[in-house]
């Protein structure tokens, strides 16, 4: 009984650790091949590191209440959370975790609640850039949550089944990955990312010359710190989240790697050649060809 | 005697007594206010079962019982207003008419527990009225500006009260009874028009209290208008009669099963109520309007539950109601405290309370986290049951405009938390105080409540598949204490889920919060990166202007659709009608003769249409 | 392993780290605002030091003077510095900053920016090439790895002086002290 | 002396040429003199309407002869019902004018006077069974309806009791032709005798008959369109005269309407979807008016008119159950609507313009007043569990029995205007501020007691109707059995 808290802590240690290294080196490698692209050398791999434990090592001399100092532990409740009920592999030994006890619309709601979470931290700074900001990254979760629960519920509607090692079962079973029983609904998840991830064109929540950064503006130090981690890791449960709905998974972290960073290359390279939107603009997006694939999936799912 | 009709009384009685009271010491009438609205709660709660009582009146068989739905909902009743009344005596310290205001509160509470108890619809109409008439009076409470809310209020109740009322004596002329289980069982024999009509009317009578769609027009006003001490119950509880009562009629009609089209635009009308009040719910500049129009929208996935109807939408719907009742409860209490401490609700106005009333803020966020429908709080499980429910069941396009509004009461939901107690604070608002104990005590209530719900929403479960299952007409409806489980056999487990999410929570906010501890100290929310410019003191800025522009510019033809703008016609035209029916008195005397005359010569020369009839 | 050595072991992690993490605030001052996108762009790229812009002082590490300084944006500069979070170093970019350049007789611009702000590292020209940037921030890091870069401990140390000179060219001083 | 029905007509026509007399004697003698004949006149009606429910319908013959040939008052559970009605809301309306404006002051004699005729023909015209007999009480009401509605003698009033006149004596004449036409062709007065032998009457004709009887009781009776005479008697009248009105001069037309329908014709035999038609016109006209009003009275003669509809509609279903549904409705209208007169009035004592706009914050002025004025609109308007509802559920189930679902719907949209207009008044009393400077006048004692009687009345029946239910339905029975009235009167 004993042995079991603590096997399962080592597996929430070592999913949380993996989630958070592969994470930042993902970002690492958004930089350096963002660089490549506007052919520059760019930064190396590691470079988040550094900055992370540059910006933990750095003072925080100031807090404007203690709603801020919560904030990013909000955000670190959503990444690491939703971590513990996504199946990082199909049959691991530590990477199960709680994956029994959640399901997938459970999910959906798990990962506003940092986001909410961090806008209160944002809304107390006081800064309006950062209120600004938040109204613009909420209005942008309205556009692009529709796709992406069209594609969940065509999925679920596909295999009648809302627990994520279910639908991986579902999807060895039958022998076909999602994406291609699917297609309808892997594209419409798939442009739902784009707004997910933020990158541009999606990225006026934290427009640097117009916000100065928007919701983090006030935060430096342990506050940019944290919230850099949990973005890596958020990052990462985001792609493993998608890999498992409609990538059939992973057996092994060597696949798991592949997948998910071929993931994640196609918001990261839609955004480099992408020039910003207006929030209304973004939402305009999400509710055109995105919600129209949405729809195809969900009667592709329930009449095929 | 029976305990039912003792605790009618003690709720009537108390009414008298709190008015009289009133005319002779504050203290006698507050203490009566307590004692009156904790006595039910005692009683309630101590009584394993309720007796039946039966007497006739004016000739109708009038007979009293709580069924097992009505228990729910009296639990809602008497908790919410016991606590409301709680609240009320801090929050209507130093306003005028405390007695006609405690009255008319008590003979709403009074008259929702004689709803809830009534078997027969004519005991069953008459507690209505009371209710709708007492909350009217609470309704323009504030002045003459509420006159016109008031008016709208009161005539859509009044429409729906006879819409009801039309039905009720349809069934006694069909049934020959008025009891409500004469009429379920006689139901399915009546002829088909019949079925539609007393369907048609019910819905409709029900309807407008639940404020669904297009009757929904005098809700938003008339929640905002009122004391929020009343609110609380009028919100919280009293709109949920018009759930009970839908309930009743979508369940125990077989509406759902026997008339596809029926439960499809019922369901669809509620989820449309969601999204659009929702949308409008973001625009609005007043607390007390935002919660308004996110009440009416929190109903809409109340009604969509019911009339889906399904053994778990129908449990999620009531499961809504029950935690809606609490949460919306806790955020208009929490609007009251501002309304009193900061003396404004307007967000263009508030700033940056936090600090000044941190657990009024903790109240509001914990129940803004259940109202968003976030794990680990109650608000959660029923959004979940919701959800799957829809999908379990095929209503898939249902699900999405559902998802939609529950996504978009992100916004309303972070406006609120924002437009009240973050951002830049403000020299005006220096001296805001915490709110009173006496209105702390029943938020914290409230926060404990939807904390305890979202781990163990069985609490609230268990009655309601008890009452499923025993006078219902479902069968089999399990329950879990933290288990919930779905119709494809998948369970989520809560226990487990608020486990991780505190422990992490607890974790990471440690370690922000010791880490640098000593070097770290508070600055004002003035001292802001602003390009180097320090913000003067008579300078603020603090962002509440057109917060959802966004969002607005890319809606732009939903809210073109105004449903007060038709009716706004409908009702100037109504009006010149009546200017012209009033123009028919003339006021001259030989126009009158020319009726009489007119009147009889006509009749005469259809003499022989009326012979031959 | 005593805590020195090992506090030495952290320190070095740290500046490592911090060397190579230079957030520059995004805040031109002047003319010299000019270079900066050509040294953060492809043909210079900056960023393959690590150096990259912030757009807060809250975030930002490093303070980069542009150029001349007219009184006027030096009391949003002082401002904008004092907001900076510890560790943090200033660049006084161009002659101006050394000696007001061209400026040097103008009644409106400050002479020597070192009166007002601690300065770590100058950078020569008018303009500096992007080159000479770049190598003023290596200057920096070298700076930094060592443990020199200790503009912001000078300023702390003699807030007096610095706040003396300042307050003798802003005549209407109406800016929070500063406290940190 | 044998208390017998006959005293309902004589005593107060008596006293109120004694009137004049006595007033020579003390002058106070002139305003208690009435009080005293009408507390009488509700003795007898105690007395009679137990004895009624004991030994059956009264039928008394003035001066000896016989009924078909004499005249015969007829004290059945209807008229009982009704006649207690009147009088006892007359010695209310008499309690209450013991001291009112001119009232006090030499007026005193005249007002009483009339008013004692009023309630003698009133009674007349209920208790007669004869139907010049009840042309003759019908006239004397009106008369004395005229006299009052004019007895401020400025314009409006004169001008009011004009228009009142000129249709009066158009209905006057109907009824007059009517009762000709009829007596030519069965050769006899009495009802009961008629009735027996309509009959011989060509159907033509019988219908011919018909019209002119609805139009001229429809006038006293107000339906739309011949009722262009109340709103202004109603609002030019004194306040207490408008509960008159309401309570006797149009009960007194509905009755005979009614008589006439159900007695004198029989209901299966007379063309009633008219009735419901008008009716429904009737009511559906009056509260759309009401709603649009700015005097007080004139939107309470609105909403009297409005009631009166509803009870031709109730009558016009012909069934016991639509009767009994009309008489419940007439009997609390006459209540609850002589309650909202006697406070209204006190409410816009001192007005000229007597607008609805001038109660705004009266509530803070004149508490109990504005408060018994807000219940009367609760229990008029047909909110539970007051005793307006009971009657308005009746009807509606004697509608739904007979299947008139539009009617049902027709009639509670209206009563939706209603609801509203009259929740406009209350709002103002009790949430505007005052927006002019205004003379208030507290009710003297008797007028409340008055008042607190009629609130205590309303009350009973709200919460124990079983009580009165059981009279009504008397009532009912009396009026539907049409062989039963024949049978009696004419001994047969």
């Amino acid at each position: 009984m004993m042995g079991d808290i603590w096997m399962t802590l080592l597996g929430v240690l070592v999913t949380t650790l993996l989630a958070f290294v592969t994470g930042m080196f993902y970002m690492g490698a958004s930089r350096k091949i963002t660089a490549r692209v506007q052919n520059r050398v760019g930064p190396p791999i590691y470079q988040n590191f550094l900055d992370l434990i540059k910006l933990q090592a750095k003072d925080t001399a100031i807090h404007h209440g203690w709603m801020q100092l919560l904030g990013p532990a909000f955000l670190m409740v959503s990444a690491v959370g939703s971590l513990m009920f996504i199946p990082v592999l199909n049959k691991g030994l530590f990477f199960e975790n709680f994956t029994a006890d959640g399901d997938i619309i459970f999910l959906l709601y798990l990962m506003v609640f940092g986001s909410l979470g961090m806008a209160l931290g944002a809304g107390q700074t006081g800064n309006p850039n950062s209120a600004i900001g938040v109204t613009r990254g909420l209005t942008q979760m309205v556009g692009f949550e529709i796709p992406w629960v069209m594609a969940i519920v065509a999925l679920i509607l596909q295999y009648h089944t809302t627990n994520i090692a279910e639908i991986l079962e579902a999807q060895h079973r039958s022998g076909v990955w999602s994406m291609f029983a699917n297609p309808y609904a892997f594209i419409a998840a798939l442009l739902a990312a784009f707004g997910m991830f933020r990158y541009s064109p999606f990225d006026i929540v934290g427009a640097p010359a117009e916000l100065a950064s928007g919701p983090v503006s006030e935060n430096g130090g342990k506050f940019l710190g944290t919230m850099m981690s949990s973005h890596a890791v958020f990052a990462f449960v985001k792609l493993v989240l998608y890999v498992d709905l409609f990538m059939g998974g992973a057996d092994n972290l060597v696949e798991l790697v592949i997948k998910t960073f071929g993931l994640y290359l196609i918001p990261l390279t839609y955004g480099m050649v992408n020039p910003r939107y207006r929030t209304e603009q973004a939402v305009r997006y999400f509710y055109g060809w995105p919600t129209l694939f949405g729809i195809i999936a969900i009667l592709y799912a329930v009449f095929y | 005697m029976n305990s039912l009709v003792i605790m009618l009384l003690i709720y009537f009685a108390g009414a008298i007594l709190v008015y009289a009271a009133n005319k002779f010491s504050a203290v006698l009438r507050d203490v009566i206010v307590v004692l009156a609205g904790l006595l039910p709660v005692a009683l309630f709660f101590s009584i394993p079962a309720f007796e039946a009582f039966q007497f006739r009146i004016a000739g109708f068989d009038l007979f009293w019982d709580l069924g097992s739905l009505a228990y729910i909902f009296e639990a809602l009743v008497v908790v919410v207003g016991a606590a409301s009344l709680v609240y009320a005596i801090s929050y209507m310290k130093g306003k005028k008419n405390l007695g006609y205001f405690y009255m008319n509160f008590f003979l709403s509470l009074g008259s929702m527990t004689g709803i809830l108890m009534s078997q027969d619809l004519i005991s069953f109409f008459i507690f209505w009225e009371i209710m709708t008439w007492s909350s009217y009076f609470i309704v323009v409470f504030n002045g003459y500006k509420t006159n016109k809310i008031g008016l709208t209020y009161i005539f859509f109740s009044a429409l729906g009260a006879y819409a009801m009322l039309t039905a009720i004596v349809m069934i006694n002329t069909q049934t020959g009874s008025t009891m409500w289980n004469d009429f379920f069982i006689a139901f399915a024999g009546m002829s088909s028009h019949y079925q539609l009509l007393i369907s048609i009317l019910f819905i409709f009578g029900f309807g407008v209290k639940a404020a669904m769609m297009p009757l929904h027009i005098w809700a938003a006003d008339a929640y905002s208008h009122s004391p929020m001490a009343y609110t609380a119950t009028f919100s919280g509880v009293l709109s949920k009669m018009g759930v009970y009562g839908l309930a009743l009629v979508m369940i125990k009609l077989a509406l759902v099963s026997n008339h596809f089209v029926f439960s499809q635009v019922i369901a669809w009308l509620g989820a449309v109520t969601a999204a659009l009040a929702t949308i409008y719910a973001l625009i609005q500049k007043d607390i007390r309007k935002l919660l308004a129009y996110s009440s009416v929208a929190q109903l809409g996935y109340i009604i969509t539950g019911i009339a889906v109807g399904t053994a778990m939408s129908f449990m999620a719907g009531i499961y809504l109601a029950v935690l809606h009742g609490l949460f919306k409860a806790a955020l208009f209490m929490v609007a009251g405290a501002v309304e009193k401490q900061a003396g404004t609700t307007d967000m263009h106005k508030l700033r940056a309370l936090i600090r000044k009333m941190p657990l009024t803020f903790i109240t509001a966020m914990v129940a803004i986290i259940a109202l968003a429908g976030i794990p680990p709080l109650g608000g959660f499980v029923g959004k979940w049951m919701l959800y799957e429910s829809l999908i379990g069941s095929n209503h898939y396009f249902l699900v999405i405009v559902i998802f939609f509004s529950s996504t978009a009461a992100f916004l309303y939901a972070y406006r609120f938390l924002y437009g009240i107690f973050l951002g830049q604070e403000e020299e005006e608002f220096a001296h805001v105080k915490e709110a009173p104990l006496m209105m702390l005590i029943p938020m914290l209530f409230f926060t404990v409540l939807l904390i305890v719900t979202g781990t163990f929403p069985g609490i609230i479960l268990g009655p309601v598949a008890n009452a499923m299952n025993h006078g219902m007409g479902f069968r089999g409806v399990q329950w879990e204490m933290s288990v919930l489980t779905n119709v494809y056999g998948d369970s989520i487990h809560l226990s487990v889920i608020s486990t991780i999410v505190v422990v992490v929570f607890i974790v990471f906010a440690l370690f922000l919060i010791l880490k640098g501890r000593k070097g770290t100290r508070y600055v004002t929310t003035k001292d802001i990166a602003n390009s180097g410019e320090p913000v003067r003191p008579e300078d603020n800025y603090h962002f509440a202007l057109d917060f959802y522009k966004p969002f607005e510019r890319a809606m732009a033809p939903l809210y073109r659709f105004k449903m007060s703008e038709i009716y706004g016609n409908i009702s100037d035209g109504l009006v010149s009608f009546f200017q012209f029916t009033r123009r028919l008195y003339s006021g001259n005397g030989q126009t009158y003769v020319y009726y009489v005359l007119l009147f009889i010569v006509i009749l005469l020369v259809f003499s022989n249409q009326l012979i031959n009839r | 392993m005593n805590d020195k050595n090992s506090q030495k072991i952290v320190d070095v992690i740290k500046n490592f780290a911090r060397k190579h993490s230079l957030f520059v605030l995004a805040y031109g001052t002047g003319c010299g605002a000019i270079e900066i996108p050509a040294t953060m762009t492809s043909r210079y790229d900056a960023e393959r030091f690590g150096i990259r812009g912030a757009a807060t002082p809250r975030q930002a590490d490093v303070l980069l003077i542009t150029g001349y300084l007219s009184t006027k944006t030096l009391k949003r500069v002082i401002r904008t510095y004092e907001q900076m979070q510890d560790p943090k170093y200033v660049i006084g970019f161009g002659s101006c900053t050394i000696n007001g350049g061209m400026y040097w007789d103008s009644y409106n611009t400050i002479k020597l920016l070192d009166m007002y702000l601690p300065v770590d590292i100058y950078i020569n020209g008018c303009m500096p090439r992007p080159e000479a940037v770049i190598e003023g921030f290596i200057g920096l890091q070298k700076l930094i790895a060592a443990g020199k870069a200790e503009g912001a401990k000078k300023y702390k140390e003699n807030l007096d002086w610095y706040r003396a000179n300042q307050k003798k060219v802003i005549k209407n001083w109406v800016m929070p002290d500063y406290n940190w | 002396m044998v208390i017998s029905p006959i005293h309902y007509v004589a005593i107060p026509l008596l006293v109120a040429f004694l009137i004049p007399l006595v007033a020579k004697i003390g002058k106070n003698w002139a305003r208690i003199l009435p009080g005293l004949t009408l507390a009488y006149l509700n003795f007898v009606s105690v007395y009679l309407m137990t004895k009624v429910q004991e030994t059956g319908i009264i039928s008394e013959s003035v001066g000896g002869w016989d009924a078909p040939v004499g005249i015969n008052l007829v004290f059945s559970p209807l008229s009982g019902l009704l006649v207690s009605l009147i009088t006892g809301i007359g010695f209310l309306v008499w309690l209450y004018s013991y001291q009112f404006k001119n009232v006090e002051k030499n007026e005193s004699q005249k007002y009483f006077t009339l008013l004692l005729m009023l309630i003698t023909g009133a009674n007349g015209v209920i208790l007669t069974g004869d139907i010049f007999n009840m042309f003759v009480f019908m006239e004397i009401t009106a008369i004395s309806a005229y006299a009052l509605t004019a007895f401020y003698r400025h314009r409006n009033g004169a001008e009011a009791a004009f228009k009142y006149l000129l249709i009066g004596s158009l209905a006057s004449t109907f009824m007059l032709l009517a009762i000709m036409l009829l007596y030519a062709q069965v050769g006899t007065l009495n009802m009961a005798d008629i009735a027996s032998k309509m009959d011989q009457v060509s159907s033509g004709m019988k219908v011919t008959i018909f019209i002119l009887f609805l139009t001229g009781f429809g006038i006293e009776a107000e339906m739309f369109p011949l009722n262009g005479w109340a709103p202004d008697a109603y609002t030019e009248a004194p306040g207490p005269i408008g509960a008159v009105f309401a309570s006797a001069v149009v009960k007194a037309g509905v009755y005979a309407m009614a008589r006439v329908v159900f007695t004198l014709f029989g209901y299966g035999d007379s063309p009633v979807e008219i009735l419901i038609i008008m009716g429904v016109i009737t009511m559906a006209i009056a509260e759309f008016s009401a709603f649009r009003q700015e005097k007080l009275k004139r939107m309470l003669a609105y909403s009297s008119i409005g009631q009166m509809g509803l009870v031709i509609a109730a009558f016009g279903l012909g069934t016991k159950a639509g009767v009994f549904a009309a008489l419940f409705i007439m009997v609390n209208h006459a209540l609850i609507k002589s309650l909202l007169f006697l406070s209204g009035t006190y409410m816009v004592y001192h007005s000229k313009e007597k607008l609805i706009a001038e109660l705004n914050g009266m509530a803070k002025e004149l508490p109990v007043t504005a408060a018994l004025f807000a219940f009367g609109a609760l229990a008029i308007a047909g909110f539970p569990p007051f005793s307006g509802f009971w009657s308005k559920v009746y009807f509606l189930i004697a509608a739904a029995d007979q299947k008139m679902v539009f009617l049902i719907i027709m009639v509670l949209l209206v009563t939706t205007v209603e609801v509203l207009y009259y929740f406009k008044v209350i709002n103002r009393m009790y949430f505007h501020k005052p927006e002019m400077e205004l003379e208030y006048r507290r009710p003297s004692t008797n007028a409340l007691i008055s008042m607190f009687v009629l609130t205590a009345v309303i009350l009973w029946i709200s919460f124990f109707p079983d009580t009165v239910m059981g009279y009504i339905d008397a009532a009912a029975n009396d009026l539907v059995n049409r062989a039963g009235y024949i049978n009696l009167v004419l001994n047969r």
